[in-house]
């Protein structure tokens, strides 16, 4: 076991499959620096034909990834922020997700895109997005959303070999956490959700920073309500059995998504459960979502992505 | 480049076949026979079929929208039956009837396509380094339109193909119009070519309706990028007598099209004046030109058949399959 | 009154706002010759400074728009397809919405994308699209949708007039629709969703083609089920008063959308139903939406896209 | 194009202005005062100043990220003061403090950014667009850097700023790196000036650090582009000897950069060549470079006081007002 961060679990799970397999490359603009050092030192480790710098051209660096896909490699496309891939839309929306499906099954193409999201850094709406509503409104690519260094990891491990398009999307404000990481190999399959706090009372379901911040208020609420925190991990696919076990006990759900709210993740899973669990729900489900507005900048960057009392808030509304 | 008399004939009867096909689409698409589009492609065929004929088979090609890539395919020795299959939404179509539009032969190089034009720029780029990485002398021919050329991904793909000297050849077939749009409203150039050279590439233009000059400009660059030389555009200047595709209206710029424009375009049909040719050369009889347009129809019938005869593809149980791999 | 087609009724919203507003300008591929005819005969008209045919480049004609309007234009950019938005989608998407609201709320953009949509024509994946959910998460857009002739015409003249970007998709199926059209200038305010059919056993919300399917189930249930059929006509904004209103006297909902199931917008309303009125729900809401595949050709699209038996079939079940 | 002694020292005191403000940003993000971002520009702010300072006050421009386009604002006339409180995220900045990196100064044509490279070579389309039919001879400057060229929006832009005769000028400040990627690694070219040629496009080159040639270039452009005779591209070679960004690594191509080779760079630095340049040939004393200097350490101190003193925007009332127009 060693105490890794989460940057430097990404780097060791790239740097694990890169050596694995020759097929794996990775492309992006700067992955031989990288902001976030998600990707540093790789080319060092395997040349410059394997870890390749590319211009500021984000449609040829998910173009590529397709073109080699459907011949047997295995890129990974880096996109720096997740907000770059709206450059690249029609690649990573419609034509990664649907190729194999609009030509009758019958190949397969293991890409990842693998970017940083995610706000509270104030830095704006075109560098703080946590786009994967708009991934699952397009059937056809995964989606994961690693929430501690472990699973940081495992996961990545398990889209690079997944034989499908995943978007792989760590969060910024995740890099310096840490946690011990075992030095045997490890893989953590795509699916899987993790309950990461038992409890009775309520349900809360959150993904990435939102988890984080989810069990913190599980935590705090210690004594009072007794919370289950459920981190999906995965969207696509998504453990639904996991949370509807844990709906079926608490009967309360609360859903913390970072995305904009509307036509997000959470209205969805509120859907889902309606559709699945209707007559199990005490209470109408809450979400606590990014407001429906573009993410500002500076100061007010507070009013529109999801806060911790705004969590506790909902949690302690949808038990009342 | 020199070719043989059988590599003549062999180009004449892949444009008699391409030209066979096309006009076996159009009227399978007029008896509501096709599913969705057809995009006629007579007179404007040669450039598809000079193009893809002397490829390898493990030569990667992304075929032109227009006639649907049927004179690339056909060039690129592929059975054309399947593909009419998938434009008739049958289950022995080459996507299983799911793509209509999209044609996919591994064994020969046929990748995959998108019908968002533009895609050819950037895919190929990921063929390119993949073709490289093999090692095997592999290339890469991406086939478009004047109008594709507009879209961005033109430039993101080009500019990494000559910085890392990826093996692609370029086709465009510039048929000076693209769908109601023509050229002059299109571009401040008249040779497309001159783009390519902004990125020190190197660019030709050919007639396109001179099937032998496509095939050798073709060659020429294919010959470049197989030994490591990187990409090279061919600009070949082409044709559209029809309308854009079956059924829509033939205008341009907002006016009907001049129709005197289309006959006098009509003169440079590239059948005939090939076949011309090579009878006052001697490479052709009148007998051989009526066997090998014999044979053409017997293949289209024989297709036409296979895809009247396959199921239609109404399994709903593929779409899982279908959408992940395992 | 004349009868008048829903592509003609377009071109004539189209016409009168050029000829109103001078600063009113069209652009787009084709746009002088137009495949549905909705653009046709402008050019003539205005002459190809106000009707301009572009190359395809779709990034050009949306970039166009967003410069245009920053100086006072109102620019009409023709997509064609609105499956082609994904090659232009950091401005469509990102930068028309996001425009106004970074830079401080100083600038108007009055931008109408127009483009069509929809399936129903077997022409697959990447010419099929009804993509209103990924521009409904992305706010600071507005969607319309019409579903008749009449309100393509109102509708599109008050988006033209609207000083924010428009998303307005007209759809491929109901261009044959014919009504009456009034001499008289008109227009349909955004924002004000229509009744179509009054009912008190369950409410319908849908629009664009859908609302076409739904009146065909409403009338085919007469004396069976009462059916309220409400068309939403702008799904941004959005009329929910008028939907709640309605579902507080029926008491069961049924959720008709062509576009994808997973993060679309009927699974986004069935969450703002649930947070606004759960205890007037009898059941629980049923969505018909486009299966969570990509949409395939041939005749496999039927098994994707919503059918009028599933939709009978949801409003049985949702009464039962 | 000759420049008065007015012209010139308008310039020289503009570039002091600039750097001045380059230091205080730079200053204040070390100190935690600015919201986001900053990319500093000392040693490249000569081609953005040359490019502004005698622009028409109506001219529409584009301002480069790097130094987050204060050079470029200053020279068009801006007072900065209302951007450096943006940075800091003031109800007084430029934005309303919502935008933090973006500038908007309309009476100035300084009409908005996008922080997502190439979108000033779309965006410019309209406004040239615009400008051309307004019929007054206003005139757009893009201003963007060698990374963002490679964007594919470059293409669709330049083709239709070309093809419409759009006044338009493209200026870019080519310091050979964007981001850790040098420019080696980003293009098969030495000078991108090239790619401008494809499109027929009018192209110079010029030395960046001499802040007279760049107005010279930008302003031969522009007066072509009044006349309506349509876009130019004007290279400038620049450099940057610091990181990416405040707090980024100072790397390159996966390496450490080369700081023998950054000192190499830090030679040129236009700044002080021009300032000596000035006193050879007389145009300016001792003196009136120090009170130059004075009066922009004044400027740039009274613009932190008044971001420092401007209230912190968080009035959440705003969020629905910036959301939509009436
Ligand atoms: C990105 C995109 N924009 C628009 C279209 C619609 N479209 C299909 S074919 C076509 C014309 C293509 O012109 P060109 O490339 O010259 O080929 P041609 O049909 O002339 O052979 C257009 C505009 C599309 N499929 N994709
Ligand atoms: C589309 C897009 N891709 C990537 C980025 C991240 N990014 C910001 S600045 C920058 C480098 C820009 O290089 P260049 O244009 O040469 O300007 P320079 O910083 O060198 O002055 C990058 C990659 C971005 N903002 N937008
Ligand atoms: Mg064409
Ligand atoms: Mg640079």
């Amino acid at each position: 076991m060693r105490l890794l961060q989460y940057n430097e679990a990404i780097n060791e799970a790239l740097s694990e499959e890169l050596a694995r397999d020759e097929k794996v490359f990775l492309l992006g603009e700067g992955v031989g620096v990288s902001s976030l050092a998600t990707t540093r030192g790789l080319v060092q480790k395997f040349g410059p034909d394997r870890v390749i710098d590319t211009p500021i051209a984000e449609a040829a660096i998910t173009g590529c990834a397709i073109g080699a896909a459907t011949m047997g490699y295995r890129p990974i496309a880096d996109l720096m922020y997740s907000d770059f891939l709206y450059t690249a839309a029609d690649d990573v929306l419609i034509r990664a997700p649907q190729w194999r499906f609009l030509h009758g099954g019958r190949q397969s193409l293991p890409i990842v895109f693998i970017a940083g999201s995610g706000g509270y850094r104030k830095v704006g709406p075109e560098h703080s997005h946590s786009p994967h509503s708009i991934m699952l409104h397009h059937p056809g690519l995964k989606v994961v959303v690693p929430s501690t260094p472990y699973d940081a990891k495992g996961l990545l491990k398990a889209s690079i070999r997944d034989d499908n398009p995943v978007f792989y999307m760590f969060h910024k404000a995740l890099i310096g956490m840490k946690e011990d990481i075992p030095e045997e190999e490890y893989i953590i399959p795509l699916g899987q959700a993790k309950v990461r706090r038992e409890g009775t009372d309520v349900t809360v379901v959150a993904a990435s920073y939102m988890n984080y911040l989810a069990i913190q208020a599980a935590d705090k609420l210690k004594g009072e309500i007794s919370v289950e925190v459920i981190d999906p991990r995965t969207l696509e696919p998504l453990d639904l059995d996991t949370i509807l076990k844990s709906v079926i006990k608490t009967g309360r759900v609360v859903i913390v998504d970072e995305d904009t709210e509307r036509c997000g993740f959470a209205g969805e899973l509120m859907a889902q459960i309606m559709e699945h669990a209707f007559d199990e729900l005490d209470a109408p489900i809450k979400r606590v979502c990014a407001a429906n507005y573009p993410i500002p900048s500076g100061f007010l960057e507070k009013f529109v992505l999801p806060q911790p009392a705004q969590i506790l808030a909902a949690i302690r509304e949808v038990v009342k | 480049m020199k070719f043989s008399k059988k590599d003549l004939i062999k180009l004449y009867t892949n444009l008699v076949r391409a030209r066979t096909f096309d006009m076996l689409c159009t009227r399978l698409l007029a008896e509501g026979k096709f599913v969705s589009f057809y995009h006629e492609g007579a007179w404007g065929d040669a450039a598809g079929v000079g193009t893809a004929t002397f490829l390898r088979k493990d030569d990667i090609l992304y075929p032109h929208h227009r006639a649907h890539g049927f004179p690339h395919m056909i060039g690129k020795g592929v059975d054309p039956k399947y593909y009419l299959a998938e434009h008739c939404g049958r289950a022995t179509g080459c996507c299983s009837g799911v793509g209509t539009v999209h044609a996919l032969f591994e064994e020969y190089g046929i990748l995959g396509q998108s019908a968002i034009l533009g895609a050819q720029f950037t895919v190929s780029v990921g063929w390119g380094l993949a073709a490289k990485k093999n090692g095997t002398g592999q290339v890469v021919v991406a086939s478009f339109g004047d109008g594709t050329l507009a879209r961005g991904t033109w430039h993101e793909g080009a500019n990494v193909a000559v910085l890392w000297k990826l093996p692609i050849v370029y086709v465009l077939e510039n048929n000076g119009i693209a769908q109601y749009v023509s050229l002059e409203k299109a571009y401040p150039l008249k040779d497309m070519a001159s783009l390519a050279a902004g990125y020190g590439m190197p660019a030709v233009v050919v007639d396109g309706q001179d099937i032998v000059a496509v095939a050798e400009a073709v060659g020429e660059a294919v010959k470049r990028a197989r030994q490591g030389k990187g990409p090279t555009f061919v600009e070949c200047k082409t044709i559209r007598v029809t309308s854009h595709g079956y059924g829509s209206p033939h205008m341009v710029d907002g006016e009907q099209r001049d129709m005197n424009m289309v006959e006098e375009l009509k003169k440079r049909e590239p059948l005939s004046m090939y076949e011309k040719n090579l009878l006052k050369q001697g490479i052709i009889t009148k007998e051989d030109i009526e066997e090998i347009a014999k044979a053409a129809k017997e293949e289209a019938a024989a297709a036409e058949k296979f895809a009247m005869e396959s199921p239609i593809q109404e399994d709903a149980s593929i779409l899982d399959q279908y959408l992940y791999a395992e």
